[in-house]
């Protein structure tokens, strides 16, 4: 009976989802692309918390909805963002989307085969709780969490060098 | 419920994603695809680690760690996008051949 | 007695039910407050016409006219986002009320990660204040979004630092067990950490709702109402106005229950106790409320300039040793 | 001062990081408990002064079309239309008077800015200050009020303010008039000359001036003031040309004393507000008198002072001068003064500064009252000399040093002389009244010096006073 119900959620969400990613890479319209990967993104969002990971679900908005896109966003319109549709395709696109299409035949044949029959059981399952999270990234990840945290610091580093203006030099 | 929906549902958010980065010649839809593509690993991580139950909190882990790894590449692509944006007043990723023999 | 026996989802259809009635209605007198408190600081009246009795009924008439106004959508606007950039900034709003103890057991769902939620849905508002923006054809609004996506990157860090330190101190990341985890002198303790910690998520809080001194995205005198420029009627009211004074109130209602021992009495005192949780919830929120609008009314807008030093320079490096000074007192402190 | 401000704005900044902030939200807080001093307006109208500068009103049967407002309204915003009529003569045999009739009297009141340079200049009390201020209308080209309007703006305008306590009243001798007098160097010789001359005014002119002949003894503090009423008589049409009605400084009390015996004709009845609306003018005026004699170098009053009729015994109805024994001893007051600000909390150089400026009115105090003392005894015979000339010291104003430190030529010459009185003797005279005030000895070598220059001159007495001193050191 709950399964029904988690059925027709995840399908409506697998629908959302889906439309918005097409939408993301074939819209003529740059923010638009980015308003369409936030839907994208707020519907993983919501297939974790269908999935009882509630916490990567709100690290999910957090930093994807409330920090990348709002980036992008700045990013997009800092640059140029029309209103209106414009073409951002190359003639790439007849290639791009036999691959694409290949590729997501072969992955989910490959897939589908091997996890056949495989149920994720949502009886009696509480959810994943913050703090096993915590133990394991504190315990057994501790040197990948160090690494990320090591990345994020050069990234933030890196993205300040970068996009800084020199002192003294004139921009074209 | 079958964990292959959550798998079909992250390979088709990686096709898409690919398509994406193949198609598209502005630098931050390119951008964008490329976290499209990290979402349907996220999805497929999180999957596994709620199949597995209480052995799957490493999957969940992962999954953090894959959207810090995506922070930072946005980040630090952003900042090459507005950086190229000011020096060639364009960001169309075929014209970036400045590197090119 | 009369025994009702309700399912898991009509709860929570009756509980989402009230939410959208008290938020609505919370805006409207958290308004009347923000007018009548501003024009007393300010030797003024305020509102005295509408409703009789000292225009307690202003705001419900504002509203009634914003309804009645023409919905215009300007010619060169993008318009889909344009009308669902309100949306976007409102439903977070009301999303926060969603996981805020009032008492004990009054909280329409005590979600395991509370404090996160909070933090999570709070940031997504500023993607329908970049949508609003962008959407209206209209330089000011653009310049205003653009101000408002940079302060919220910007502020979101001290909010979340500040509250990652209470919930070190709380081992815990759901509202209730802050709530119970916080001992008498709620604010001041522990000593300095506290009350430093108070003051970033305040200024965290106000640079995030845009409130004066933080308002640059919508300041009047330049950018006219930044992203809000081409809006009127409901959409307006719904993006700006009331999603200004709901959200304020829910950060009010934050900020009692992450430092001020939310629903607790004000003193561990037994015959204190008598009194429910929900009035003391309510006249520590009354309070923030007060001491937001307070500030709010008190100093002048920063200059965009000061704001981003301001977060970068100051508010982030505290947040940073007050989560190590946290941290030690967790592992060193009585 | 100065020094002081800047030792307290350091002390202000210098207490730590964000205790600014506080005391601005501090500031406010105290607000929120402050009782409102809101007014609402259109449910409760503020009390305006009465000076307030709201509409101008017309009087209409005041206007004389003399032009004079239109010409000097800086904005030009007065429009004047008029045509001439002509009237039987009054006599058998007269000539046929002509007159001017008001045809149009407009303001506009989007170009006016209230300036009031119409109002002042007006000679016949034909324009007010009304505190009528709700005039908005919805076009601008509307804003341009007729006559019938600014007529009903009349009923707005306020009586004149009550007399200030000391202040002469309407009808009586003025203690002013002399003083006053100091002050209208700008009259004619001519004018003056006739003045002096009661004859020439004619039976006729004073029969026209009802209205004139009650305020006149006020007005003539002012020519111009006193001027005013003639032709503001509700009769006006029927008198003989204004402009002979015009008196001359000093001819009031002529005016006065004829009109005694023929009031009994006056056919048009006093226009007591008409009338009272002179008074304040003429009571503006006469501080402005009081301010010049004040400021007057001894030299200046002279030319006028001469032509100066002789008034009323009744004049100078001074009030009596303080006793010496009753006033406070300088040092005294100095030392009270010294205490009581101290005690409310004032700075030690306030404190200082008004405990010196209480001294210094004691002093004077003491110093008038020691002078007028013998001046009733013995009030000083000289005919032409106004009645307040005999008056010694001048009040010098609240800032006027300790009397030692006075400069000569500050202090007015007060002491009259009667034409043709010896300059020695007026030398000997008063020198011996100055010393006798307490004057150093040379302060009173030079007031002694400058009378015996004048009396050689002949120019008779100096600026007849304001009686000013009596009022005291409460002023």
């Amino acid at each position: 009976m709950a399964d029904t119900y988690l059925q027709v959620i995840f399908w409506a969400f697998f629908a959302l989802m889906a439309i918005a990613g097409i939408r993301v890479v074939t819209t003529r319209n740059v923010i638009h692309a980015a308003l369409y990967l936030v839907a994208t993104l707020l519907g993983a969002a919501s297939m974790y918390v269908l999935l009882y990971a509630e916490f990567v679900a709100w690290v999910q908005v957090l930093v994807y909805v409330g920090a990348v896109v709002v980036l992008m966003l700045f990013g997009l319109m800092l640059t140029r963002a029309p209103i209106g549709s414009a073409n951002f395709d190359n003639n790439q696109r007849l290639v791009g989307a036999v691959c694409a299409g290949l590729l997501f035949a072969v992955t989910s044949f490959i897939m589908v085969g091997a996890f056949e029959g495989q149920e994720i059981d949502f009886t009696g399952t509480e959810g994943t709780k913050v703090q096993s999270i915590g133990e394991a990234i504190f315990s057994i990840y501790v040197l990948p969490f160090e690494i990320v945290s090591v990345l994020l610091l050069a990234a933030l580093v890196g993205a300040v060098v970068i996009s800084r203006r020199d002192e003294g030099r004139v921009d074209s | 419920m079958p964990v292959a929906y959550f798998l079909v549902l992250s390979a088709l958010l990686f096709s898409i994603g690919v398509y994406g980065v193949l198609a598209r010649q502005h630098a931050v839809l390119v951008l964008l695809s490329v976290e499209l593509m990290l979402n349907a690993a996220n999805i497929n991580l999180v999957a596994f680690s709620a199949m597995l139950g209480e052995a799957g909190v490493p999957g969940q882990v992962f999954a953090l760690f894959v959207i810090a790894v995506a922070a930072a590449e946005v980040g630090v692509g952003l900042a090459i996008v507005i950086l190229i944006y000011r020096n060639r007043r364009s960001v169309d990723i075929d014209e970036m051949s400045l590197m090119k023999w | 007695m009369i025994e009702i026996t309700l399912t898991d989802w009509q709860i929570l259809l009756v509980k989402l039910l009230i939410i959208l009635i008290v938020v609505p209605v919370g805006a409207l007198v958290g308004g009347y407050v923000l007018h009548k408190e501003m024009a007393h600081m300010q030797h003024r009246l305020g509102p005295m016409y509408a409703g009789g009795w000292h225009g307690w009924a202003q705001t419900l008439a504002d509203g009634i006219k914003f309804a009645y106004k023409e919905d215009i959508i300007p010619a060169s606007a993008d318009k889909r986002v344009f009308s669902l950039a309100p949306a976007v900034i409102f439903v977070p709003v009301l999303l926060l009320y969603l996981v805020i103890p009032i008492d004990q057991n009054l909280i329409v769902e005590d979600l395991d990660v509370g404090l996160f939620f909070l933090l999570a849905i709070g940031s997504v508002g500023s993607i329908g204040v970049l949508m609003a923006g962008w959407s209206s054809a209209n330089k000011y609004a653009l310049i205003g979004a653009l101000r408002s996506a940079g302060q919220l990157i910007a502020y979101e860090l001290p909010i979340v630092l500040s509250a990652a330190a209470i919930a070190m101190l709380a081992g815990t990341l759901s509202l209730v067990g802050i709530v119970e985890a916080q001992d008498w002198p709620y604010i001041v303790w522990p000593p300095g950490i506290g009350l430093a910690l108070f003051l970033l998520f305040l200024a965290g809080a106000m640079a995030e709702m845009a409130l004066p001194p933080f308002d640059m995205p919508v300041a009047e005198s330049e950018l006219i109402t930044g992203p809000f420029t081409e809006y009127t009627g409901m959409r307006f009211i719904f993006g700006f106005f009331f999603a200004e004074t709901a959200h304020m109130i829910a950060f009010a209602a934050i900020g009692t229950t992450l430092f001020l021992g939310g629903y607790k009495p004000i003193v561990p005192w037994e015959p204190l106790e008598v009194i429910p949780g929900v009035l003391w919830f309510f006249v520590k929120t009354s309070f923030m409320v007060f001491l937001l609008l307070w500030v709010r009314f008190s100093f002048p807008r920063l200059r965009e300039d000061q704001l981003q030093k301001f977060a970068w320079k100051a508010l982030i490096p505290l947040s940073l040793v007050l989560i190590l000074a946290t941290g030690a007192w967790i592992l060193y402190g009585p | 001062m100065a020094l002081d401000v800047d030792q307290r704005l350091e002390r202000a900044r210098r207490p730590g990081f964000g205790i600014g902030l506080l005391k601005g939200m501090r500031v406010l807080l105290k607000h929120l408990f402050k009782r409102n001093s809101v007014i609402q307006y259109p449910d409760v109208k503020q009390d305006l002064s009465p000076r307030t500068r709201g509409v101008i009103a017309l009087k209409e049967e005041n206007c004389t079309v003399c032009m004079l407002c239109a010409r000097e309204c800086p904005d030009w915003c007065i429009y004047i239309d008029s045509h001439k009529e002509t009237l039987p003569p009054k006599r058998e045999g007269g000539r046929p008077r002509k007159r001017n009739v008001l045809d149009r009297f407009a303001i506009d009141y989007a170009l006016c800015m209230y300036c009031g340079i119409c109002v002042e200049v007006c000679p016949y009390d034909a324009l007010f200050w009304s505190r009528e201020f709700e005039y908005a209308e919805y076009d601008i080209r509307q804003l341009t009020h007729e006559k019938e309007k600014l007529s009903d703006w009349m009923a707005t305008v306020l009586p004149p303010t009550e007399l200030e306590e000391g202040a002469d009243i309407p009808g009586q001798p003025s203690k002013a008039a002399p003083a006053a007098a100091a002050a209208t160097q700008t009259a004619t010789p001519t004018a003056a000359a006739t003045a002096a001359t009661p004859a020439s005014v004619t039976s006729s002119a004073t029969e026209a001036r009802p209205g004139q002949a009650q305020t006149a003894p006020r007005e003539g503090t002012a020519a111009t003031e006193a001027a005013r009423p003639a032709a503001s008589a509700p009769d006006a049409a029927t008198t003989p040309a204004p402009e002979t009605a015009k008196p001359a400084p000093g001819l009031a009390e002529e005016v006065k004393d004829q009109q005694m015996d023929s009031t009994a004709e006056a056919r048009a009845e006093p226009e007591v507000k008409r009338d009272a609306g002179g008074a304040v003018e003429a009571e503006g005026s006469q501080a402005e008198v009081e301010d010049k004699a004040e400021a007057e170098t001894p030299s200046t009053p002279e030319s006028t002072a001469v032509t100066q009729t002789p008034p009323p015994a009744a004049a100078a109805p001074s009030r009596p001068a303080p006793r010496i024994e009753d006033l406070e001893q300088p040092e005294d007051a100095y030392a009270r003064v010294l205490d009581e600000q101290s005690k409310a909390g004032s700075s030690p150089q306030v404190a200082e500064a008004r405990a010196k400026v209480a001294r210094v009115k004691a002093e004077r105090a003491m110093t008038q009252a020691r002078a007028a003392a013998p001046q009733e005894v013995a009030p000083t015979p000289e005919p032409s000399g106004a009645p307040g000339a005999a008056e010694p010291e001048p009040e010098q104003g609240p800032v006027a040093p300790t009397p030692e430190e006075k400069p000569d030529s500050s202090a007015p010459q007060a002491e009259a002389s009667s034409p043709g009185e010896d300059p020695e003797a007026v030398f000997e005279r008063v020198l011996e009244e100055e010393r006798a005030k307490g004057s150093s000895d040379a302060v009173a070598t030079a007031r002694a010096k400058a009378a015996r220059m004048r009396a050689g001159r002949g120019a008779g007495s100096a600026g007849p006073q304001e009686q000013e001193g009596t009022k005291g050191p409460n002023d």
